[in-house]
């Protein structure tokens, strides 16, 4: 056993240090450290720059524009672009419809979208949830019903993330109600410009919008736009939600935010010491590293029987839950941390420029909205409850 | 032993309830919170008029209860229609006020006329990053404070400011004219829609309150908690219930999540839990005015804290997506229960003065 | 609302202070106190003590030897008994049989078995449990056939507590298995000395023997031992399981409990302080002085609610839980606050008379059986699950 | 990075665990907890011809091994197997004799011929009511030792004691003969069925171990730290598939008790905080020989205490009523976790020795 990075690895962290160094905008970095709200540009700046350095996709194959990276390269970048505060990557063309269609799309499918994903051209987001279908995707109703060389698409997708700034959207929709609710869906690509097309935004309850709802009337879609074959999407859907887990316990972030906890605990004073010398709250901080610390080396553990040529494994559940849980714990002493100073909440503030007078110390002003925003972790990308019926079936085969 | 409310206050806590749900309507409120002041001065007025705020006060400062049930009694039904105002700046200025023997201005506050808050914690100085507090020096026949003040509840509507401040002869309360000259009222809003604001003096003048010193402040500040305890137990309620009728409803899987074991232990679990929040509450409030006050204040802050936390997680993770809209009343619950931790004193802080206190036992 | 007691409550609580002072001699009080073993005399002495007193049964009607105590008094009462280290009292006959004679047994099973129950001639012990049947309890097979004057038993009882010392066993079994498995069980009460009882000892974790098997082969029982009618008995099961719950939490012996603990961690030093002084230590023992403080004020709001002429309800299935949660986390720091002591185990010591070398402080020698003793709490008398499903049915209407 | 545990400790695991199979089954264990001695002298000795106790060594010293891995593997089929006997004594006082070059005690021990322990916590003294630890002072060439120790892993089979005591020249390391003038041994059974002693000292001469001072014997208790989790994390391990084999037989209500939701949500947890603890013995196996050692070991037996008494109480509790009986195998298991964590420092003291080490960090 050895946990040590080898020198290959130890040399590439370096190699991403470097490029992290010379390559990630200060604006960018500052605005993701001090919790402010990033806009489009911000991200397509960030994503601009990966793709110039051949480093945006990883995870897909080299022809298409992967990078060969071992899955501890990967472990590597993630945790050195987390902690170097690099804005995240926009995961929905990159991450998810691309391996959809890197598996079961067509080849004229592949060599039209995959390029357009990586320069920009294509900005997309994920039409899986319904209204009536939350943790129980596959009761989905949205139709799309075959006329002549088009589908006709008719129904209502939720929790569309960040679906406001997109040019398309990969859809499960319902082609057959006939037989058992997961064999009648297929997956769509759909422009968003198509007529019939509605998004309006979901107010969250940190007053910020970005998530949507997205309503379809009778839209059309050329069959072209069907991915895989017909009635077969739910498989497509369940590669999508299964494929990339080497970065779902968010190790790299919490790693990154913990180091800002810390720096928090040991300048912030309450009755006169510093939070870190405070028991109560120096005893939930050390709690919370010492399950971070155990939480990175079940992570590599994972990742190096997936490597060892292992699928992603019911275990990425585990990561899941833990990986969310120690990120909303730290949403949750940063916010205990900020004391009184918790209340306020001046929204501008998390804008970029913004020069209104400042309110307690500077980091309590995206304390509790972030707080607040880290719950939807345990419930988005399959609830906490759901990881915990996979493990229940796969792992403790109950 | 007798655990009823009593028949005036179960009276109180009706025409309360009837009141906001004819004043304060769900769309109504959500105009409310958007505001820069986060509360409806007209509902206010209205409220006073129906003598709600005397309830917090005994009769000899003009008001016609004020005891540690009569403000439980109020601040559940508070808690319950979410209700956005300067609360508890004014029962605790209030209480001061009373103390002072201050009864004409206590009064034009419980008729709605003027508005009254409290300044009590330091302000952290944007500057320096440092705490900063108020102090006062006499200045002829009167004093004159400076320093400053941070999340006053309310302070930009406030007519009045009771401010505490250091002396030479240790902490005392201070009457403050908010437009006096030497003020400065930095205001904003609070993430559960009401507001709030830091208060920098430089040589205002202000009257001291008679007789208030360390022991009345500590009183007014558990007289807060007791608020607090009592207005938090009713949005529990609320958080509860609400989650409970979603689980009821909302179908996944072919069935009503409620039916769903792992689901209903976790809520059984909240509600034992809930139950012993309350039962802190009622211990808070009954031990007010005896020796073991701070004990059970500290216990009570300190259940608020955790059971709150776990109330409003619970019941956002069960809702899932929706429970996280700004549409769901549910999720300013939330809000509104998690921001109760932070006020005077968080979980933390009442665990370990609790602990103090066992210790010296 | 007043969480004062009454006057006449106050000089009720002296009255009982007197004669705990008076009465409850200090050779019992002190092995109660020091975690000692109470053999079945000891038990006897207690019972006796308090039935000369006519307090052995304060929640029977007067005419068969009550007190017409109040729910407040009968709480006074218990927690000043257990507070003075008083034994607790077998409830087999008294809190559980018994009032089920009252309500559905004849009159001549009144007359005959309660005075026994008072004056001590009869020990009872429970025969409800079955291997195959625990928290399913009704699913029992114990099985009772008529014949002729008699009903012929059959089968196997289990965790059937002090089953050793009873002279008396009350039974559910089975007369009827053709309909639903609730619909034919009777409640049969059956002299151990009957020919065909065979008692077992289980030995549990802690090396003791408290709960045994009890046997039945081809065993006879007047018809006159049937309680109420046949194929009734799991109407009685239900009362008997419902009715004494006043002192379901065990506050009292909670109380007792946490004032020895708060003694141990005044006088005991860990790294040079008393653990009082140690903050995690003392974070433990104040939230569950909280936690006992809360739960006290949540019984008495359901006992007032009780003496408003409610029943029993739903509520006591959270005393039960809680109440069991804190005197299991009660049992936890004592065992915490012994440190390596938790391990040594020497049985004997905890017998009477016991003149070996001491080892570790005095209290140590009982922490961890106790510790281990306590997870029953949570198992038996419907274990915490179970209360959870009463509580899910019953409050939360789910 | 490589996770593998290697061929050679492959091999050492498995032949462990087919002797453990043929030496130590159930009937046979049972037997050997209701002796004074609470292990089989002859299966011990078995066990160090195949050479399990030289794994704990290096070469240097007469082993084979002596690794972090090798300490781990060792264990883990020790916890597996719910072994009885003088493990954590051989490894703790055999490490110091290793650095003191003690090779020719040392040999006898991995021999099996002779057993040595480890006495290093103070005793409670039952007249003083106070902790009373051992000093040491020079008596000629030689030295002698007063005072007591508490809580001796299996004193009374001991040949040997390696005992810590303080001279003037602070804490040092002496070997001492369990049968020499000046010794008494009080012996005694513990919880889990093994054996422990109090061992009070009267001028009794021992050798002083060369070289053996503060930062030996520290690395001799990160050594046991490591042997402790990697034996408690397979306890973990069989308390979790005994419960789970349960659960999938066991019928309640028509169904096996695995059908219930809110049992496999809880078992979840439970696996996963498994895996946590693992990671935490893993951790600190890696870091034994690096300079953030104390970091890591503190934080892998505060997980194991925190994850130990969850995994013995979740599966008692999961059992129900037989699952506190003698005569299943998982009760047993249950006292032996529950006791891992109260060997060289619980939960608490290791968390707070990590707030200690992070606040210096």
């Amino acid at each position: 056993m050895n946990l040590e990075y080898t020198e290959d690895e130890k040399a590439f962290r370096e190699e991403v240090r470097q490029f992290l160094k010379d390559k990630l905008p200060s604006r960018l970095s500052d605005k993701v450290r001090t919790g402010k709200r990033l806009t489009k540009e911000d991200m397509e700046e960030w994503h601009a720059i990966l793709n110039e350095k051949g480093w945006l996709a990883p995870h897909w194959p080299e022809e298409y524009g992967g990078t060969d990276w071992s899955v501890m390269q990967k472990f590597i970048f993630e945790t050195e672009a987390a902690q170097a505060h690099a804005p995240r990557i926009v995961p929905f063309g990159l991450s998810m419809l691309a391996p959809v269609l890197i598996k079961y799309g067509s080849e004229e499918q592949r060599r039209h979208y995959l390029p357009r994903i990586l320069d920009g051209t294509d900005w997309w987001c994920q039409g899986y949830s319904e209204p009536g279908a939350g943790s129980d995707l596959a009761s989905l109703k949205t139709s799309a019903v075959r006329e002549g060389d088009h589908y006709v698409v008719n129904g209502q997708k939720t929790w569309t993330t960040l679906g406001q700034h997109a040019d398309w959207i990969f859809c499960l929709v319902r082609t057959d109600s006939s037989g058992k609710k997961q064999e009648g869906i297929s997956f769509l690509l759909i422009d968003m410009d198509s007529p019939g097309i509605e998004v309006r935004p979901i107010k969250l309850l940190d007053g910020d919008e970005e998530v949507n709802e997205v309503f379809f009337t009778d839209v059309k879609v050329p069959v072209e736009n069907l991915v895989g074959e017909e009635n077969k999407g739910w498989t497509y859907a369940k590669y999508l939600l299964t494929y990339e887990r080497t970065n779902i316990a968010g190790i790299g972030a919490s790693m990154a935010a913990l180091e800002q906890l810390k720096e928090v605990a040991r300048t912030t004073n309450r009755n006169g010491r510093p939070l870190i010398e405070d028991p109560l709250f120096a005893q939930r901080l050390a709690k919370l590293e010492i399950d971070l610390e155990n939480m990175k080396t079940t992570n590599l553990r994972v990742l190096d029987a997936a490597g060892k040529g292992g699928a992603p494994t019911a275990e990425s559940s585990m990561l899941k839950i833990r990986g969310t849980e120690i990120r909303q714990e730290i949403g949750s002493l940063m916010r205990r941390a900020a004391g009184r100073y918790a209340q306020p909440f001046v929204s501008e503030s998390m804008d970029e420029g913004y020069n209104g007078a400042p309110i307690g110390p500077e980091w309590t002003g995206s304390a509790s909205p972030h707080y607040f925003n880290m719950r939807k972790l345990s419930i988005f990308g399959g609830s906490n409850e759901v990881q915990r019926e996979i493990i229940t079936k796969a792992i403790l085969e109950l | 032993m007798d655990f009823a409310i009593g028949e005036d206050r179960q009276m109180l806590a009706d025409t309360m309830k009837r009141f906001f749900a004819n004043t304060l309507g769900w769309e109504k409120r959500l105009k409310v919170i958007e505001t820069d002041s986060g509360f409806d001065r007209g509902v206010w007025n209205e409220m006073a008029e129906l003598g709600v705020l005397g309830a917090l006060f005994p009769e000899s400062a003009g008001g016609f209860g004020g005891g540690a049930f009569d403000i439980g009694t109020v601040f559940g039904e508070v808690g319950r229609a979410i209700a956005t105002g300067p609360f508890i700046g004014t029962l605790m200025a209030g209480r001061l006020l009373a103390a002072a023997g201050e009864t004409d201005t206590l009064e034009s506050v419980i008729s709605g006329e003027k508005i009254v808050t409290y300044a009590h914690a330091p302000a952290h100085d944007p500057q320096t990053g440092a705490e900063t507090n108020v102090t006062a020096t006499r200045s002829g026949d009167g004093w004159t404070l400076d320093g400053a003040k941070g999340v006053v509840d309310y302070l930009g509507a406030a007519d009045w400011v009771v401010v505490t401040a250091n002396t030479d002869d240790g902490q005392r309360a201070f009457l403050l004219e908010s437009g006096a000259e030497g003020v400065e009222v930095l205001d904003y809003k609070l993430v559960d829609g009401g507001s709030g604001g830091e208060l920098r003096l430089t040589g205002a003048s202000a009257v001291a309150l008679s007789g208030i010193g360390d022991s009345e402040i500590a009183a007014a500040r558990a007289a807060g908690i007791v608020a607090l305890t009592w207005e938090g137990v009713a949005v529990m309620d609320e958080l509860r219930d609400q989650t409970l009728d979603y689980m009821r409803t909302r179908k996944q899987f072919g069935v009503p999540i409620g039916k769903f074991q792992a689901l209903q232990h976790r809520m059984a679990t909240l509600a034992l839990e809930i139950e012993q929040a309350r039962s802190a509450a009622i211990n808070a409030a009954a031990h007010l005015d005896e020796p073991d006050r701070d004990r059970f204040a500290a216990a009570a802050k300190y259940t608020l804290g955790r059971v709150g936390s776990l109330a409003a997680e619970e019941a956002i993770q069960i809702h899932g997506g929706i429970g996280m809209t700004w549409e769901l009343p549910l999720s300013h619950y939330a809000k509104r229960m998690v921001m109760l931790g932070h006020m005077l004193g968080d979980e933390d802080e009442h665990l370990a003065r609790y602990m103090q206190l066992m210790r010296a036992a």
